[in-house]
């Protein structure tokens, strides 16, 4: 994903994003403008009236009545023009189209899913398809998220105990970053994810597709993405909020109330469905418990990808 | 320049200088204005301390009205009303206390005082009686809200954010009346010693300001939570 | 200048103390008459409101004085009491009309659900405190 | 009391100094016990600077984790920890009393002409109550971790640990304090003014320590009662702020931006105030449109109640009240602009003398305009959908905070540094200083502009690769800029030893702390109350008041007055 925006602005990658970007540069060069006037003026002055001689004594200006009315009536025409702009593009932003596809987005520290209408879920990444209006409901099960798509321009926060959405309509496929921009913690920065923009035909057949045909431990290392652990454990033996799964298999793992177990299938489906029942030693009880949810499919899975771990 | 450094102590003169001036006023007028427009200053700093526990009130009514209306009945109107009228009373003998001490009575003065700081505790009094009255039915601020017995009905959404405000609101406003009782207390002490008098009151003047703020915020209080 | 305005020395009388002193009373009664034995509807709230006020303007021109303080008194009273409507109002825009567009929904989930988190909550917590018992 | 102190003897003739604030008592508790306004003044200039030292060595430590992606020199929650004290301590214990509380303090009384403020025993109980909240804040900082944001957003902020109940108290506390102060000065201009000093002839300095007490009074204790009320949906879970209780955490949004917006002019407008005394001073130039540019500011700091929730644009509050916020917020721009168009103009014609102070104020013309019109662009509804909480509303406000008021504050403190000390400081020094700290400021904060519209949030421990240049040139620069703090910081130190003594009038200003105090003043500040017969900038009457080439149009000298002081 190169750098394909203007100097300011990242990638355009949904309908929204042209009409903002002109407003964003109209702003931008009214700005400028008002800048550049300024810092002449200011550097100007400063070397054409500069002290001569200690005792210099300027004349006096007067007050020129005309040019204190202009200061104040062009900014206030400029700043009208700019307002009624911005809020019809935000009305806009809001206004999603009444046949947009709907998808439900439940955000929690660290991670984003996603339920599609047939009942198909993901986390992480978001697909959906091209040319398309898509409106995501969202809510949070812990604290303030907000979801952000640069390259679309929307952003929303996503709030606990209500529902609260953001709709958009993306232009061209390729993927695209998800940023969770309010403050959530210790990962908010790692609550990334993408929207990953396919063609009709290739939504479609994803949405139907299951996963039940992948080989154990390659949909282990999917989940192992998809469902976010790798925010908390590496695979490379540096320690994140959690342990790192690098050897744990078989490995003696301490718990906080100072009993031992050595690290088998079993334990690490516990550690997986159930992750408050023993907690290892120096670090928090950090877990999330959202993980009890899991399929024997997915924890056979998982319990493959950590044995190759080694 | 020589006009510039003509002094003011011309203008003014420093013969009289009362005991209680100090020294950066130059006159006992100046003195008394400074400190009375600094207590209107605080008081609105009071008055806006307070506004944030009436947004929320109004906040949560305007969401909820039906459970507020509901809920409000729990209280005792009797009793909100009987301290209305005590703290109403308090007013004035406050109001009463300045007359007398702008008219050098120092026994009318001393009087007012006294039946002021006897009414702050009547207020504080019953104030006991209905936050013990509402403990025993469990209700409780915040998460401990959990009325039983008869009163279980009213375990509702809500009723716990309504309890949560009159018992903040009516514990900050109570607090108020602590730090009133204080204030009174050395103000009467003071009064008694004959510290005074109608060319220098403005300690009684000023407790009389907070005293009245105090008193108006109940008048907000007692219809929104109890009445209404 | 520094000393803008005639001093704040005024004596109040005694009867104009006891008038306002009857009528607060007066309208205590009134209030409480109006709200709990009289029905008149929706027409409550504003008048039970409007005699606070009422009562507030009472104490504020007379106990306090301000009738015949220096005005600067009252602009600072009036400059706070503003800032409060602000305050209010400018709040009630957002919460009265939340979800006015469809970026957010104007009912809480668990209302919609008819849920009491209040409850749920402490049951939750009376419960893990047991559970440790 | 004598007009002179025996200081020393030298082959038996006895020395004398002039007496004056800093000589007349030297016991420690003539300090601790002091009211008067000088001492402190000095008194929250020491402390703020330790709280300024220390929030800026956190923000180094923020840059140097972002140096590279990835950890670079600690793990993600150290760095919550340490962005969220650097918002918290810059913002509640450096920034809102450095002007007010710490120059305000020392020059507001001097230039009405008073012998102190209204109530000076209120004043250094100011100061206890704010150091108290700077001890709670600091309890709280060594109990336990704090990484909510300066923003306290519940309910991630009401469900965290006891610390939390720490700094909101000490919020409320040094609230307090910023309160009282506020109230002080309001009292002490009304009523303390010298006779002749009417509103128009007031410094504009005044006039803005004036509305900046006004947004003081107003604003501050709804931070107080949102203090209280996290304290309590913490303590007692209340559930008005809480949505797992049933509570709304956009409601909490408001308290707080009730308060904090007005802040952020509580932090600009004393800054507004020494720039159009510097700009006066150093075109030695009547400031243009006297009335516009004191009116404005209290206009700014009377609009700035209305635009709080220009920062919940995203936040799920209703689009009614997005509309109504946001047309409120251009209208700030308006009398900003008349300030910045006017100082401009004062320039004009003038005779500019780029000494220290001046390289700041022309500093802050060019910053502070960036800063605001980006502040104008966030304002626009669906601009700031893409711009909200990403490094562009960082830039923005460092922008205005740091290159508009600590700017300000380090010109003003250059300005009046010969006033409180008695000493002139290193001009080259002072002025390579102000350079660096230009450049420096510049190469830090305008990388963060474009990462920010190009979609880097906020409060990321961690970014993606295509924004790692930006934060390696903002890094960098962020040392360029603490070697110029640094260097500004020695300079004002030295001149303690190394500096020449300072005359009464070293800049030939007109206000009243220059032409009737000696430097450093007397402990009464005035020999004879001064009688005002002309405004603040009257430079065309320089020569009549300078006197004759070289005068600097003090009425008062350093050396030891003839009159005996009078009580
Ligand atoms: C000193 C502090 C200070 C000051 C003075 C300002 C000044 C302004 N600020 Fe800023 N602001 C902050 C501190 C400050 N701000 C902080 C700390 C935050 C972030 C808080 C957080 O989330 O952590 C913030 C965030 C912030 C946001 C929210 C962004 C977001 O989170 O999405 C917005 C949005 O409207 C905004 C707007 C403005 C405006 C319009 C002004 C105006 O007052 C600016 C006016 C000045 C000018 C306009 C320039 C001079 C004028 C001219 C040269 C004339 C011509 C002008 C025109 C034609 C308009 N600010
Ligand atoms: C007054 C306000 C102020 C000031 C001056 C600064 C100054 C600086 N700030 Fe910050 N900053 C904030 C207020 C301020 N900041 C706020 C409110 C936030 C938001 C927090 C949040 O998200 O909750 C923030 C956030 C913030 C971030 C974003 C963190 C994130 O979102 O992840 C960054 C990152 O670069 C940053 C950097 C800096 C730097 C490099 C400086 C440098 O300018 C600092 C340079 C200073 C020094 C190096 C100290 C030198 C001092 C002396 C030598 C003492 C001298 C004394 C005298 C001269 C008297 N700040
Ligand atoms: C928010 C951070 C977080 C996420 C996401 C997370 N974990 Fe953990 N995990 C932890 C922490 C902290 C611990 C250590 C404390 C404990 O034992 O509960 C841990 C412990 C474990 C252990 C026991 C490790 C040992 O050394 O004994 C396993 C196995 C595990 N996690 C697997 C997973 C899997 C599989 C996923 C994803 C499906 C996952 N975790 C997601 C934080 C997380
Ligand atoms: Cu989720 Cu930040
Ligand atoms: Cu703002």
């Amino acid at each position: 994903m190169g750098d394909k925006g203007t100097f300011w602005l990242p990638e355009s990658g949904s309908t929204l994003s042209p009409g903002l970007d002109s407003l964003f540069y109209f702003t931008y060069w009214i700005s400028v403008v008002i800048f550049v006037a300024v810092t002449v003026a200011v550097i100007v002055f400063a070397i054409k009236y500069r002290r001569r001689n200690d005792s210099d004594i300027p004349p006096i200006v007067h007050e020129n009545k005309l040019l204190e009315t202009a200061w104040i009536v062009v900014p206030t025409i400029l700043v009208l023009i700019v307002f009624t702009w911005g809020f019809r593009s935000f009305l806009k932003l809001h206004s999603p189209p009444a046949n947009a596809y709907e998808i439900q987005v439940t955000a929690k520290q660290w991670l984003w899913d996603y339920t599609y209408p047939n009942g198909k879920t993901s986390t992480g990444d978001l697909v959906v398809p091209v040319d398309r209006p898509v409106r995501l409901v969202m809510t949070s099960t812990d604290v303030l998220h907000s979801f952000f798509v640069p390259a679309f321009r929307v952003k929303q926060d996503v709030v606990p105990n209500r529902y609260s959405s953001v709709w958009f309509e993306a232009t061209g496929q390729g993927e695209y970053h998800i940023l969770c921009t309010e403050y959530c913690g210790t990962q908010h920065s790692g609550m990334l994810g993408s929207v990953i923009v396919q063609s009709a035909e290739d939504f479609d057949a994803w949405l139907q597709s299951g996963v039940e045909d992948m080989a154990p431990a390659e949909y282990g290392a999917l989940l192992y993405t998809q469902q976010n652990c790798n925010v908390c454990h590496s695979v490379d033996g540096t320690r994140l909020v959690g342990p790192t799964l690098l050897g744990l298999f078989g490995r003696q793992t301490t718990f906080t109330d100072g009993t031992t177990a050595v690290a088998d299938e079993n334990y690490i489906m516990e550690s997986i469905v159930n992750p408050m029942a023993k907690i290892v030693e120096g670090y928090p009880p950090g877990m999330p418990t959202i993980y009890s949810s899991f399929d024997s499919d997915q924890l056979n899975a998982l319990v493959a990808f950590i044995k190759e771990q080694q | 320049m020589s006009e510039a450094v003509a002094t003011a102590e011309q203008i003014h003169g420093h013969d009289d200088h009362p005991a209680h001036l100090q020294h950066h006023f130059v006159t006992s007028d100046q003195q008394f204005e400074a400190s009375k427009m600094g207590m209107w200053l605080f008081l609105i700093t009071e008055i806006l301390l307070f506004s944030g526990m009436f947004v929320a009130y109004t906040v949560y009514r305007v969401w909820h009205p039906e459970v507020f209306q509901g809920v409000s009945s729990l209280l005792d109107w009797r009793l909100g009303g009987l301290n209305t009228i005590v703290l109403l009373a308090s007013s004035f003998t406050v109001a009463m206390s300045i007359h007398f001490a702008q008219k050098n009575n120092q026994k009318g003065l001393v009087i007012n005082l006294v039946i002021t700081l006897l009414c702050a505790c009547i207020f504080l009094v019953v104030k006991y009686f209905e936050y013990t009255g509402k403990f025993s039915h469990g209700i409780f601020p915040g998460i401990a809200y959990h009325p039983h017995g008869d009163y279980a009905v009213y375990d509702i959404p809500y009723a716990g954010q309504f309890f949560s405000i009159y018992y903040i609101m009516t514990g900050i406003h109570g607090f108020h009346v602590l730090v009133g009782i204080g204030v009174f207390i050395w103000i009467t002490i003071r009064a008694i010693k004959g510290d005074f008098t109608s060319a220098y009151y403005t300690p009684v003047e000023l407790t009389g300001l907070y005293w009245h703020l105090v008193d108006i915020i109940w008048i907000f209080l007692f219809p929104l939570l109890y009445l209404i | 200048m520094a000393h803008d305005s005639h001093s704040g020395h005024h004596i109040v009388s005694q009867r104009v103390l006891i008038t306002v002193f009857a009528s607060l009373v007066a309208l205590t009664v009134l209030t409480v008459i109006t709200a709990q034995f009289v029905d008149i509807g929706v027409l409550n709230l504003p008048l039970a409101l409007s005699i606070a006020g009422l009562k507030a303007m009472l104490v504020v021109t007379f106990f306090m004085a301000l009738k015949y303080d220096n005005p600067m008194n009252s602009l600072i009273l009036g400059i706070g009491v503003i800032c409060v409507t602000v305050f209010l109002v400018f709040t009630l825009f957002d919460t009265a009309f939340r979800g006015d567009m469809p970026n957010v929904d104007s009912q809480t989930i668990s209302d919609t659900e008819g849920r009491n988190l209040n409850q749920e909550a402490r049951e939750a917590r009376e419960e893990s405190a047991g559970a440790q018992h | 009391m004598s007009a002179t102190q025996t200081v020393g003897t030298e082959s038996g003739r006895s020395v004398s100094a002039p007496v004056n604030y800093l000589n007349h008592d030297k016991s420690i508790k003539g300090w601790l016990y002091t009211v008067d306004h000088k001492r402190i003044g000095l008194m929250y200039l020491a402390t703020v600077s330790i709280a300024f030292l220390v929030a800026g060595l956190l923000a180094l430590a923020v840059r140097t984790e972002l140096f590279s992606q990835g950890r670079t020199i600690m793990d993600a929650d150290t760095y919550n920890q340490f962005f969220s004290l650097h918002g918290i301590m810059m913002v509640f214990l450096f920034i809102i009393p450095s002007i007010p509380a710490a120059l305000g303090n020392f020059v507001m009384p001097i230039q009405i002409g008073a012998k102190d403020v209204a109530f000076p025993r209120l004043n250094l109980a100011s100061y206890y109550i704010f150091v108290i909240g700077g001890v709670l804040a600091v309890t709280g900082i060594l109990v336990g971790q704090i990484d909510t944001g300066w923003t306290f957003y519940t309910p991630y902020s009401s469900r965290l640990g006891a610390p939390v109940l720490f700094l909101t108290s000490a919020v409320f506390i040094a609230g307090f304090s910023s309160i009282l102060t506020g109230l002080n000065f309001i009292v002490t201009i009304h009523k303390m003014r010298a006779p002749g000093l009417t509103w128009n002839r007031l410094p504009l300095f005044v006039w803005s320590i004036y509305a900046t007490s006004i947004v003081q009074v107003l604003a501050t204790p709804v931070i107080g009662i949102t203090m209280v009320l996290l304290f309590m949906e913490k303590a007692l879970q209340i559930g008005i702020f809480d949505p797992a209780l049933g509570g709304d955490p956009v409601l909490f949004q408001h308290f707080f931006w009730f308060y904090s917006h007005p802040a952020v002019y509580i932090m600009i407008l004393p800054a507004f105030g020494i720039i159009s005394d510097l700009i006066g001073t150093f075109s030695r130039h009547e400031v243009q449109g006297y009335k516009f540019v004191a009116l404005s500011s209290v206009a700014i700091a009377f609009l700035g109640f209305l635009v709080w929730g220009h920062h919940m644009f995203v936040s799920g509050q209703s689009v009614v009240s997005s509309i109504i916020f946001s047309l409120l917020t251009y209208l700030i721009g308006i009398p900003t602009g008349v300030k910045v168009l006017n100082w401009v103009g004062t320039m004009y014609k003038g005779s500019i003398s780029l000494q220290t102070p001046m390289l700041y104020a022309l500093s802050f013309l060019i910053l502070f305009t960036i800063g605001g019109l980006t502040g104008v662009m966030l304002g626009v509804l669906s601009v700031d959908v893409h711009l909200h909480d990403t490094y562009f509303v960082v830039a923005h406000f460092h922008y205005v905070m740091m290159g508009g008021t600590v700017i300000a504050a380090l010109g003003g403190l250059h300005y009046w540094w010969p006033k409180m000390t008695g000493k002139m400081y290193n001009e080259t020094n002072g002025r390579i200083a102000a350079v660096l700290i230009f450049i420096g400021f510049n190469v830090t904060f305008f990388t963060q502009f474009i990462m920010g519209s190009k979609g880097m949030p906020r409060r990321y421990y961690d970014y993606l690769p295509e924004f790692e240049i930006y934060h390696m040139i903002s890094t960098i620069g962020s040392f360029l800029l603490a070697i110029g703090l640094f260097m500004a910081a020695g300079g004002l130190i030295a001149s303690f030893w190394r500096g020449k003594k300072a005359t009464s009038n070293p800049w030939k200003s007109l206000t009243l702390e220059w032409t009737h105090t000696t430097s450093p003043p007397d402990p009464h500040n005035f020999h004879h109350t001064p009688i005002v017969t002309r405004g603040p900038y009257d430079y065309h009457l320089a020569p009549e008041i300078f006197g004759e080439p070289g005068g600097d149009g003090a009425v008062v000298s350093a050396q030891p007055d003839t009159d005996p002081v009078q009580q």
